[in-house]
């Protein structure tokens, strides 16, 4: 029973993380139609700028950081500037190429002027503290990871909702001329989604470097290929839906992790990815997504 | 000869279509009119496969093709044009045609063994454009290009949502000609939905009136004009 | 009237053949020239663009007519070349490397011809399957399938030890291709993928992916154009895979992974997804590019002044080459346009 | 001509960067020109970013160049072809890291590595958890990394259970792996305890894993292959408790040996020396010069194997002997089990083990 | 007011507007009429920048050529597009409160939404309907409302009366007249020629991309012979 407990708990932490990243990929889809794989290079920014503040001698937690949340949102309001405004109007698969441009990018940056091994950063080894429930081993990091991503989540979702800038995100995603004709600066919109999904990102590689304990030049990678997924079971585009695609993973990745048996072990990511194509193919709209009979109108 | 018998639609709470039939025999114009929201592209929709209705027929002679998607409808020879205009906005004019011919060469190769396509596309003055893409045309030659595209589906029955929308006097007149010509020469049942009254009174032999998802008159132009009902919920006053 | 009918039909097989010899053109001329210049280790290189060509065309045979992006190409590479190599590799080789392979194959052996038919059967089946499954699905979802897909059947290339080695190298391949032999491999591949392109079917199939409710409203089938698309994509991109193996005679299911995916998605969309030329030009530019910028990262003597050496600076130009393209030319270098539609544009047939 | 011609298309970038040896040997033979052996060194290097195609080319133009040492990428898929292609021109190739066993099982008569196969080195780290006092273990496989990460902790349990111990689980898991809480909650769960978890994993990885594992009240060792050879371990780890309870095999040991004397003296010379591989790959430059002047010959490759193949003992550059007498394409040599004490690592065995689960 | 001259306007090598000079005085009501593809439409997004252009555009005297589109709206501009251009993924209510967006009193709001309902009961029935699936005509109501919800100074209207009902025409038409009445300054393009001319004070006749006739509205609307003669494309 203990052992199930921990399990779900495990796969909540590992789903949490998921949801950060994915509401910071869903938020930038939403509102441009961007795929953005080089979220994972914002992260990666994050992280070296912890690094290189120890290098610099300024390794208390306190000023780490809020500073590398600074750098990710930063480096996202960059990328925007410097890279995708320029594709704007360019199809999904423009975009996408871009980020991948980006990605390679700042991977080989890190590479070139830092390094090409991992590096340790061990400021935030004081999050890694085991809280004993009864039998039950939480992990302080686990729950704050949890805890942060709830209440994003909630906040993004009424920003969206309720504000005018929230709003014209959601217009600008489908026209954005449209958007500019209303007389809202949209060069400002933009910058500040990119802005939210680079403090998503600051935030996530808090957590992940707190927990990892060392960086990579191409540590982004995999997690951002996880939240991608994620956001798309959730629905692509839906705020609820990349949090609760993000959980699903969580529990899906945990569960076959825990259930396979060991000799079927190499099949894992057979079986998880499997299991995601069969949500996809029976529910092409996403979990949360609503598939409404439109006829010839849209939304 | 095209009968929809009973057709009705339900979107959440709005009714889009309350138990409507009509009916449309080959070579007849048929106008379809009434207030905006009066549920018209809605049964274009139902008749185009575009929408599943919640009940009722739609039948081409005697099949009934109502439910079974887009794909069954225009397989037996029913094509439409959008009132949101929907072309291949990145392919060339003639490619958007040759689309719908291709279909039709598989499917229906006798409705389209007579079609000309260079002769039609100087007919609906598109010839110059031929080669460019779809998304540069103005607004009123892409109109033009949506029927030309139905056409070339070599239909038995055609679909017209608004296409006189955009167009002037003068426009909208030489459109009549080619529509009427089209009837002429294809001998298809047409069904056209406008707003604009010259172009709709002179085209049509008979018009059917919709108003909040019904069928609320039906008959010759003559009649419907002074219909006051019609009159009331509709033009306002007689044109 | 059925005459004038006929002669303004578009003569599209013509125009496609034609057309493609010019699109083919560029990758002859570069390789004739490296062939001309007697240095075996740019052959070397010239053939693994050869290689990236047929798999990018192929590729663009599936992005460029039903639209999205495609993760999952290179699993057929892998497939055409683990499928040429398990069937071709001569027996007392096998009993080395694969003794346990299931369904009798370590005691199999057949000619390189009989191999290459069995692989593209083999690669029809599978790609008849899965195209079932992703056909059903458009837009994004579609995008995520294939990704699923490519992670799915790596994970089985290293699971599936007693017939793929996992990620151990496959060795022992015959090898006998040569450059040219590659060349005209590229060149029927090309012309096959501009044939589709022009062909009403790949118009019908374009028109889905612009407007997918208008295209099935004039009765176009997309379910089957997009399978019929995603089987196409996936020979041509095995058959860049078989040439592979039996030029370089070891093959590793991990070469075939990401980074392969993401290159060659790169060169694709750099050159113009839309187009077969875009394929070509886009693998002749990143290839290029990426050779002349690894001479600058050796630090080579410019001007008499010794440049330092700078590794990795290949990456950061490859990731700055990518923006730049895109930036500039958004929908990629040739756009929609083939190169012989930029030499000899279409016009209007007013007389 | 007494020139030596050496090619290396080494992966200066890419995913096998931290495995490269280019700058050792670089410095070595900068080192061995200057003190007129008679023999002169001539290094042909580029960067092959790891990738197989670009190594088989730079490979060729090195043959060309007639080279008749090459080297690349150290994996199988580029090392196999490429000894293939210098059998063509009557050459060798080298590898100063590479462990993997088929390299020693796929009938190449012109290849050369210079350190054990991943179960010998398996072995030897048995025999040390064992002295430790471990009689249990768990095995941590994974098919990210072929038989490096699947099938070295298999050989090790085999050694481990013929010395006396026992497996006592599996688990399964995937190379990048940041976060083992469902792997640990499944140890977690064991009772017993085992004493030993053994996997076959990189940096950060098993760094990770170790610190999670004393998170989780775990008390034994943690240890495995060379993928823990990494000077960003103990900062990772961060914790000279858990790091005392680790232990891995490697190659060559660094610290306070000739090795380690090698690397600081390159550094000092401006070679941007890694580590370790560059220490090896001085060994192997070393052993074919040797061989050279043995066979009298600089560019009969051939000749010069024969020559390796037949003498009895090198003398390394760092430190320690080694002979290809026996095995042919392998070196029999001790192989360092490495521990920690106070933080700071510490030899706690160099043997050759007696047992050897795979190879012949 | 609004003041153009020399507005060329070219798609790669497609000239679209070619040195159309036009002028807007406070409070007027302007039509441009013309046939499909004569250049209203571009001579529209050209003004609203959204187009690029070459020639001279002055508001209020002031040239705005540099300015970005959002800019221009802010100084009292509005355009209700051609096409609709609905946020199809809002809805009608949400659809209206981006229309003020540019309104930094937001006290008004309120009183506006209630004004837009009041002039198109149908909008009020939808408010919470997602705007892409209101019907054809119901976006048309929906994109005027929106455009009004600016209060702006200087409103552009791309064919209003496309796809609405002729009651619902008659409404717009006497609203536009009574807009004009509390001193808005409007331009119209419309295709409706004898509507936009009993409404507006002068009109331009533009074909294929030059000016063909201008004048007092009611001058040309008393010689329907010579504005056919330009309508027929
Ligand atoms: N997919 C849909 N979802 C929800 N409501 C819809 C949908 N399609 C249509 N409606 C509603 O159904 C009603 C009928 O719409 P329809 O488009 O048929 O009207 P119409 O008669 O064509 O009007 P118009 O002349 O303005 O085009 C409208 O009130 C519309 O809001
Ligand atoms: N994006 C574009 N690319 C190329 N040509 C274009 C583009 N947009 C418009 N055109 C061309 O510019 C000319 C003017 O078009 P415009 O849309 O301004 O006409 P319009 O007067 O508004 O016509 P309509 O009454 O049909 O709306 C047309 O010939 C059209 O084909
Ligand atoms: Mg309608
Ligand atoms: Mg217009």
């Amino acid at each position: 029973m203990d052992f199930v407990l921990q399990q779900i708990l495990n796969a909540l932490a590992f789903g949490s993380e998921y949801a950060l990243l994915a509401l910071g990929l869903a938020i930038v889809f939403s509102i441009m139609g961007l795929v953005n794989f080089a979220h994972g290079e914002i992260i990666t920014i994050g992280a070296y700028t912890m690094y290189i503040m120890i290098v610099m001698g300024l390794g208390s937690p306190l000023l780490v950081i809020p500073l590398a949340v600074l750098a990710a949102v930063l480096g996202a309001l960059a990328f925007e500037r410097v890279a995708f405004r320029p594709v704007r109007y360019a199809p999904t698969s423009t975009g996408m190429l871009t980020a991948f441009g980006v990605s390679i990018l700042v991977q080989n940056a890190f590479l070139l002027f830092i390094s090409a091994r991992p590096r340790a950063v061990s400021v935030l080894g004081g999050l890694n503290v085991t809280v004993w429930v009864g039998p039950l081993r939480l992990q302080l990091l686990q729950i704050l990871e949890l805890g942060v991503s709830l209440v994003v989540t909630l906040g993004l979702i009424l920003f969206l909702t309720r504000s005018t800038l929230g709003l014209a995100m959601r217009a600008a995603a489908r026209d954005f001329a449209m958007v500019r004709l209303v007389g809202i600066r949209a060069n400002r919109v933009i910058a500040t989604a990119f802005g939210i999904s680079g403090l998503l990102a600051g935030i996530a590689a808090v957590f992940i470097v707190a927990r990892r304990g060392s960086i990579e030049p191409d540590m982004g990678f995999m997690p951002v290929l996880k939240a991608f997924v994620a956001c798309v079971i959730g629905g692509f585009g839906s705020l609820p839906g990349a949090a609760v695609g993000g959980l699903l993973l969580g529990f899906i990745e945990v569960g076959i992790l825990v259930l396979l048996p060991q000799q079927w072990g190499g099949l894992t990511d057979a079986i998880v990815f499997a299991l995601i194509a069969l949500i996809l193919v029976t529910r092409p709209q996403g979990l949360m997504g609503r598939n409404v009979e439109l006829g010839d109108k849209e939304r | 000869m095209l009968e929809v018998r009973g057709i009705g639609k339900q979107f959440g709470g709005v009714s889009a279509l309350r138990d409507v039939s009509l009916e449309c025999r080959k070579g007849e114009i048929r106008g379809l009119i009434g207030p905006n929201g009066a549920g018209k592209s809605s049964l274009i929709n139902v008749i185009s496969g575009v929408l599943t209705p919640d009940k009722g027929a739609v039948a081409l002679d005697g099949r009934n093709v109502a439910g079974k998607g887009p794909e069954v409808a225009a397989r037996a020879g029913i094509a439409r044009t959008f009132q949101n205009l929907r072309l291949f906005a990145n392919l060339s004019v003639a490619q958007n045609i040759e689309v719908a011919l291709t279909s039709a060469r598989a499917l229906r190769p006798d409705a389209v063994r007579g079609f000309d396509l260079h002769a039609e596309m100087v007919a609906f003055s598109l010839i110059a454009r031929s080669e460019d893409a779809a998304r540069t045309l103005s607004y009123g030659d892409q109109r033009r290009l949506e029927i030309l595209r139905a056409l070339a589906l070599g239909p038995s029955v055609l679909l017209l949502d608004e296409p006189a929308a955009g167009m002037n006097d003068v426009e909208s007149a030489a459109l009549a000609e080619l529509i009427r010509g089209i009837r002429d020469r294809f001998g298809c049942a047409i069904i056209v939905i406008d707003h604009d009254l010259h172009f709709i009174m002179k085209l049509s032999e008979r018009i059917t009136v919709m108003d909040m998802g019904a069928v609320i008159a039906e008959g010759p132009v003559d009649a419907i004009r002074r219909d006051p009902k019609v009159i009331e919920i509709y033009l306002g006053s007689t044109p | 009237m059925t005459s004038t009918n006929q002669s303004r039909r578009r003569p599209f097989l013509r125009r496609a053949v034609l057309g493609g010899l010019m699109t083919a053109l560029p990758m002859l001329l570069v390789c004739i020239a490296i062939i001309a210049t007697g240095e075996q280790w740019m052959v070397r290189l010239a053939y693994a663009g050869v290689v990236a060509v047929v798999v990018v065309v192929g590729l663009q045979i599936q992005m460029g007519n039903s639209g999205g992006v495609s993760f999952s190409h290179t699993v057929f590479v892998a497939i055409g070349a683990y499928a040429v190599a398990i069937l071709s590799v001569p027996v007392q080789m096998k009993k080395l490397i694969i003794p346990n392979a299931p369904f009798g194959l370590a005691d199999l052996s057949l000619s390189p011809a009989a191999a290459v038919l069995v692989a593209l059967l083999i690669v029809a089946v599978l790609a008849v399957i899965t195209g079932l499954v992703i056909v059903r699905v458009s837009g994004i979802a579609a995008d995520i399938l294939t990704l699923c897909l490519q992670i799915i059947a790596h994970s089985v290339f290293m699971y599936w030890t007693s017939l793929f080695r996992g990620s151990q190298a496959f060795f022992g391949i015959p090898q006998f291709m040569t450059l040219p032999a590659a060349l005209a491999v590229a060149m029927a591949v090309i012309i096959g993928a501009r044939i589709f392109r022009d062909s009403p079917w790949g118009v019908q199939l374009r028109a889905s992916s612009e407007n997918l409710l208008a295209a099935r409203c004039f009765a176009v089938n997309v379910t089957r154009l997009r399978l019929l698309a995603w089987i196409l994509s996936a020979l041509a991109c095995s058959i860049g895979g078989m040439i592979f193996a039996f030029y370089i005679g070891t093959i590793n299911a991990q070469s075939f992974y990401f980074p392969y995916v993401f290159l060659t998605v790169a060169m694709l969309i750099l050159g113009g997804m839309n187009s077969v030329s875009g394929a070509v030009v886009g693998v002749l530019i990143i290839s290029i590019g990426i050779e002349l910028i690894r001479n600058l990262e050796n630090g080579p003597v410019l001007f008499g002044i010794e440049l330092p050496t700078l590794y990795g600076l290949s990456g950061l130009a490859l990731g700055a080459v990518i923006i730049l393209g895109m930036v500039l030319r958004p929908a990629g270098i040739m756009g929609t346009r083939e190169f012989d539609d930029i030499l000899f544009p279409r016009r209007p047939e007013t007389e | 001509e007494n020139t030596l011609v050496i090619g290396l298309a080494a992966p200066l970038t890419g995913s096998y960067a931290p495995y490269n040896e280019a700058r050792g040997v670089q410095c070595e033979a900068d080192r061995i020109n200057k003190a007129n052996e008679g023999i002169t060194v001539k290094v042909l290097m580029e960067d092959s970013r790891s990738d197989p195609q670009l190594t088989l080319s730079l490979a060729q133009k090195y043959l060309d160049d007639k080279a008749v040492v090459v080297h690349g990428t150290p994996f199988p898929d580029s090392l196999i072809p490429m000894a293939k292609m210098a059998e063509g021109y009557n050459a060798l190739v080298y590898s100063a890291q590479i462990t993997q066993v088929e390299m020693h099982e796929s009938g190449l008569t012109n290849f050369l590595a210079n350190v054990v196969p991943d179960d010998v080195g398996a072995s030897a780290l048995a025999s040390a958890v064992y002295a430790k006092g471990a009689r249990s273990v768990v095995l941590m496989t994974s098919d990210s990394a072929g038989s490096w990460s699947a099938k070295t902790p298999e050989w090790f349990g085999e050694a481990f259970e013929k010395l006396g111990g026992k497996v006592v689980g599996r688990l399964n898991h995937t190379i990048g792996t940041s976060d083992w809480s469902p792997q640990v909650a499944n140890i977690q769960a064991m009772s017993p305890q085992p004493d030993a978890v053994d996997i076959c994993s990189v940096v950060p990885d098993v760094a990770i894993l170790a610190r999670q594992l004393t998170a989780a009240g775990y008390k034994g060792l943690v240890v495995g292959c060379d993928g823990f050879d990494d000077p960003s371990l103990e900062a990772t780890v961060g914790d000279n408790d858990v790091l005392s309870r680790m232990m891995f095999n490697t190659h060559a040991a660094m610290v306070g040996t000739p090795a380690g004397e090698f690397i600081e003296s390159c550094k000092a010379d401006g070679y941007k020396v890694n580590g370790i591989f560059d220490a090896l790959g001085a060994d192997m430059l070393r052993v074919l010069v040797d061989g050279a002047k043995d066979a009298g010959t600089t560019t009969d490759g051939a000749k010069i194997l024969a020559a390796i193949q037949a003498r009895d003992t090198f003398d390394l550059v760092t430190g320690g002997k080694i002979s290809f007498k026996k095995r042919l394409t392998w070196p029999e040599r001790n192989v360092p089990v490495i521990g920690f004490a106070d933080g700071k690592r510490v030899l706690v065995q160099n043997i050759f083990p007696d047992f050897i689960p795979h190879s012949k | 007011m609004l003041s153009i001259s020399n507005l060329v306007v070219a798609y790669g090598p497609v000239l679209a507007v070619r040195g159309l000079s036009l002028e807007v005085f406070k409070g007027e009501a302007v039509a441009l009429i013309g046939p499909n593809g004569a250049g209203k439409t571009s001579t529209i997004m050209a003004l609203a920048g959204l187009v690029p252009a070459r020639g001279d555009i002055l508001f209020d005297s002031a040239p705005i050529n540099s300015l970005s589109t959002e800019d221009r709206v802010r100084l009292g501009i509005a355009l209700c597009p051609e096409g609709r251009r609905v946020f199809v993924g809002l809805t009608v209510l949400e659809n209206l409160v981006l229309g003020a967006a540019s309104q930094p009193d937001r006290s008004r709001r309120k009183q506006d939404i209630d004004y837009c309902f009041d002039l198109f009961p149908r909008l009020a029935e939808r408010r919470d309907q997602v705007a892409g699936t209101l019907s054809g005509g119901e976006q048309q109501m929906l994109a005027i409302a929106r455009a009004l919800m600016s209060r702006p100074r200087f409103l552009i209207l791309d064919e209003p009366s496309l796809g609405l009902a002729p009651r619902i025409i008659e409404v717009i038409f006497e609203h536009i007249a009574k807009l004009k009445a509390s001193g808005m300054t409007i331009l119209l393009v419309e295709q409706n020629v004898g509507k936009a001319l009993a409404i507006a004070d002068r009109a331009y006749v533009l074909a294929s991309g030059s000016l063909r006739a201008t004048g007092k509205a009611s001058d040309l609307a008393a010689d329907p012979e010579t504005i056919s003669a330009y309508l027929g494309g």
